[in-house]
C-alpha cells in the first residue's frame, strides 16, 4: 500500500527561484536564506519519495483567469514551468504519477470534495521554487509529482477548516491506493507577507513563530483560523499558509519535527520552512 | 432567517491599506488581466514595448484602466480591481523586480522600502483594523 | 431579499432543440413531445421570474477536455450558444445576472462547497434547449441566467446527495441576497437514457416514474440513490437526474407540483418534465 | 484501514454493455477528444472532410483511434477510452442524427433501433448487473 513518509512546507518566493537560477545563493542577501535549506538537502537524498502531492497556489499562471478553481489536481502526463514574464524557469518538467493522481481524485469526489481535474496546464514558482530548493538544480526531478492547486487569490479562499479536512481526506486516499509508494505531501506558500497598497510589506514574526510551533503538535489551534484572521495578521498573500494546514492533515497524528527554519526577508516576505517525518 | 456565518464578507473590507480581491473585482479587472496575462509570452511582451498604446488597445479594458498601465499606477489598478499576482506580470516585463514593483504602493522610495524588509519589514501593530485602529 | 419561486425540471436532448430551430415541432414525432410543455409555456407568462439558476451539464462543449470541475459557476457577462457541431443554435445570447452569480459562489465557498468560476465559456443544449422549451422563440431571453455545470461525465460525479446539500446551500444563498429578486431553480437532464455500448436505447419508465412520483413530496428517498444504481437503472445518461435534486432541493419544504410530463421517446432518450411552485 | 464506501469505483464495471468513463479512460482519450472537440468550428469541419487523414495527424491520438475514427466504429472507440458527450461531433460532423450514431453501437439496424425506441426502449430486464444476471 501507499502511505504518507514525511511532509515539507516552505515559502515560494519568486525571487529565490531567480537566485537559484542565476547563481546568485551565495549573495550576502541570499546566503541566510539558502542555509535555512542545507538541512533538507541533504535529508531527502535518504527520504526521496516516489511521489509528491504538492500542494500550492497558481499566480495567475495557468488559472485564476478563465477558471477560477477552489481545489484542482493536476492531471496532465507532465507540466513546464510557466512563463511568469521573464521566460521559463531553466528547470526540469514536472512528471506526473497519473494512476495516484486518478485514485486521489476519485476517492475527494467520493469523499465530498467538489475537485477540479485540469488536463493541461504549466506550473509556476508556487510549484518548482520549492522542488529547486529542496532537490537543487538535477537534470531531472527525482520524483513524480502532483500538483494540487489551491484558490488563495480570489476571495473567499476555501477556509483553513475545509483545507484541514482536505488533507485528513488525501491521507485517506493515499492509504487506499494498492501500489507500493512513498508519498510526501508538501505545503507551499506564506509566511507574512502583503504585495499590495501602503500596508505593502508587512511582516508578522510573532504570528509567523507562533504557526510554526502549534503545525507539528497543536494544529487544532490553528485550524479554525478564518480567513480574516489570516489576512490581518500576515497580510494578503500570508493566506497562502492554509497549504501548509493541508499538509499537516495529510500526515496524522505521530509527526516529528526534523527541522524548522524561519528568517526574514526574502524579496517581499518572510521565509518559514519545515520538515516532519511520520511515524507509522 | 439569513443565517450567521463566522464573519461577514464585508469585514474583509475593515483592513487598512488593503482591497480583498472578491468576485466582483476579478470581474471588474476581467479584461485588464486578461492583458496581464498575454504578457506571459515573448511576442506580447516584444508587441507591447514596442507600442504600449495599441497593444493595451488590443483589449476590452477601461480606458482608467489603460491609463494606469501607461502610468505603472499599481495603486491605481487594484483600485480598478486589479491583483497583484497578475498585475506583476508588467513588472516582470519591465524587468523590475518584484520588490521593486511592491514599493511603489507602498508609500515610501524603493530604497527605504528595501531597508525596511532588511530590518524586519512593516510591523502589523496598528494596521490590523480601521474601527478598532489596532 | 430575494426569493426562489419556483422550480422546474425537464430533460435536454439536442435532437428537441433541433426540431424548435427547424420548425419541425408539429411533426407526428415530435407533437407528442411538445404539447407535454404547453402547461409551462402559459403558465411562465405570469410566472417570468428576474433570474434562473440553471443547472446542467455540459456536453464536452466547453467543459470536460481541459478542465473537468465537479461544480462550475458560469460567471462571464454572458454566453453564446455552443457550436455542437452543426453551427450554433439560432438562440439569443444568455445573460448572467453578476451580483447574484458572485454572491451565490461565494456564499457556496464559505458553506464548504468548492466551486470553480468560469470567467468564459459557451453554453451547449444542456442549457438552451431547455430555455427553449419554456419560453420558446423570443428575441431575447426574458430573464438572467446564472449557469451552474455539473460533472456527470466523467466518474465519479458528485454523489446524489452533495447535489441535494449544493440545492440546500443555494437556497440558503438566494435568501440572503438583498435585492428583490424572483428567483427559479431549474434542473435539466435526464430521464433514463444511455448512449453506448450494446445496452443503447434503454429506458426505464418504471424508474424514471417513480423518480417524478417521490420528487415533490418525498425527496428523501431519492437523495441516498447510488450512482450506481443510477447506472444500472437509469443508464450511464440518466445519472442526470442528479441535477434534478439540486433543484428540489433548493425549493425547500413548501412545494406544490403544478405539472408533470413523461414521453418516450425523444431520439434516445425518455423526456420527463415537472412545474413546482413554492409555497412561502 | 481502508474505509468502506458506499460501493467501489470497480463496481460500476459490473453494467453489461456499458464502459463507464472514468479519470483512466479520460486520460486515454485525451488527445482523441481534443480532435473531437476541435470539430466544432466550421473551419474545422471542413478540414477534417476534405483530408481525413490528413486531418487526424495533426493529433496525438493512438493510431487505433485514427483507425476508429476513420472507419466511424464508435463500440472500439469508447473501448479505447471515447466518451459519446466528445464522439458525438463527429456523428455532428457527418450529418448523422445521435440516434442513428448511438444506434450503430447496440448490435442493431438504424432502422429495428428507431422502432424499439418508438415502442418504448430497450427493457433493463436482465441487464442490470453481469453478476446478478438480473
Ligand atoms: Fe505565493
Ligand atoms: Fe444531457
Amino acid at each position: 500500500m501507499a502511505r504518507i513518509t514525511a511532509g515539507i512546507a516552505t515559502s515560494h518566493v519568486p525571487a529565490i527561484g531567480a537566485a537559484i537560477d542565476n547563481g546568485r545563493t551565495g549573495d550576502e542577501y541570499w546566503k541566510p536564506v539558502f542555509e535555512g535549506y542545507e538541512f533538507v538537502k541533504e535529508w531527502v537524498k535518504d527520504n526521496t519519495p516516489d511521489v509528491v502531492i504538492l500542494c500550492y497556489n497558481d499566480h495567475a499562471s495557468a488559472l485564476m483567469l478563465d477558471i477560477v478553481p477552489t481545489f484542482a489536481i493536476g492531471f496532465a502526463e507532465e507540466f513546464l514551468p510557466a512563463d511568469e514574464g521573464w521566460g521559463r524557469r531553466p528547470v526540469p518538467v514536472v512528471h506526473n504519477h497519473l494512476d495516484l493522481a486518478a485514485h486521489i481524485a476519485e476517492q475527494l469526489v467520493i469523499d465530498e470534495f467538489d475537485i477540479t481535474l485540469i488536463n493541461e496546464m504549466d506550473v509556476d514558482h508556487g510549484l518548482t521554487v520549492p522542488l529547486s530548493l529542496v532537490f537543487g538544480q538535477p537534470e531531472e526531478w527525482p520524483c513524480k509529482v502532483i500538483p494540487l492547486a489551491v484558490n488563495v487569490t480570489q476571495f473567499p479562499t476555501p477556509s483553513g477548516e475545509r483545507c484541514w479536512k482536505l488533507g485528513e481526506a488525501i491521507r485517506n486516499a493515499v492509504k487506499t491506493f494498492p501500489e507500493d509508494l512513498k508519498v510526501q505531501v508538501w505545503g507551499t506558500g506564506g509566511m507574512s507577507h502583503q504585495l499590495q497598497g501602503t500596508r505593502a510589506g508587512l511582516i508578522n514574526a510573532e504570528f509567523d513563530q507562533r504557526f510554526i510551533d502549534l503545525l507539528a503538535h497543536e494544529p487544532e489551534e490553528l485550524v479554525p483560523m478564518t480567513r480574516l484572521e489570516y489576512l490581518r495578521e500576515a497580510g494578503t498573500e500570508g493566506i497562502e499558509l492554509i497549504m501548509w494546514l493541508i499538509m499537516r492533515a495529510a500526515l496524522g497524528y505521530g509527526v516529528e519535527e526534523k527541522h524548522r527554519f524561519y528568517r526574514v526577508p526574502a524579496s517581499n516576505t518572510a521565509v518559514g520552512h519545515v520538515v516532519y517525518e511520520t511515524r507509522s | 432567517m439569513p443565517r450567521t456565518r463566522l464573519y461577514s464578507l464585508d469585514e474583509l473590507e475593515d483592513i487598512p491599506g488593503t482591497l480583498v480581491f472578491n468576485a466582483r473585482r476579478s470581474r471588474q479587472a476581467y479584461h485588464l488581466h486578461k492583458f496581464c496575462m498575454s504578457l506571459m509570452q515573448e511576442d506580447n511582451r516584444t508587441a507591447f514595448r514596442a507600442d504600449e498604446r495599441a497593444y493595451l488597445d488590443r483589449f476590452k479594458m477601461t480606458e482608467e484602466q489603460k491609463q494606469a498601465v501607461l502610468a505603472r499606477d499599481l495603486t491605481r489598478l487594484i483600485e480598478l480591481g486589479g491583483n497583484m499576482y497578475f498585475l506583476v506580470k508588467i513588472a516582470s516585463t519591465d524587468g523590475w523586480s518584484a520588490q521593486k514593483a511592491v514599493s511603489s504602493m507602498s508609500g515610501m522610495s524603493a530604497e527605504d522600502y528595501a531597508r525596511m524588509m532588511l530590518e524586519g519589514g512593516r510591523s502589523p501593530e496598528g494596521l490590523r483594523s480601521k474601527r478598532e485602529g489596532n
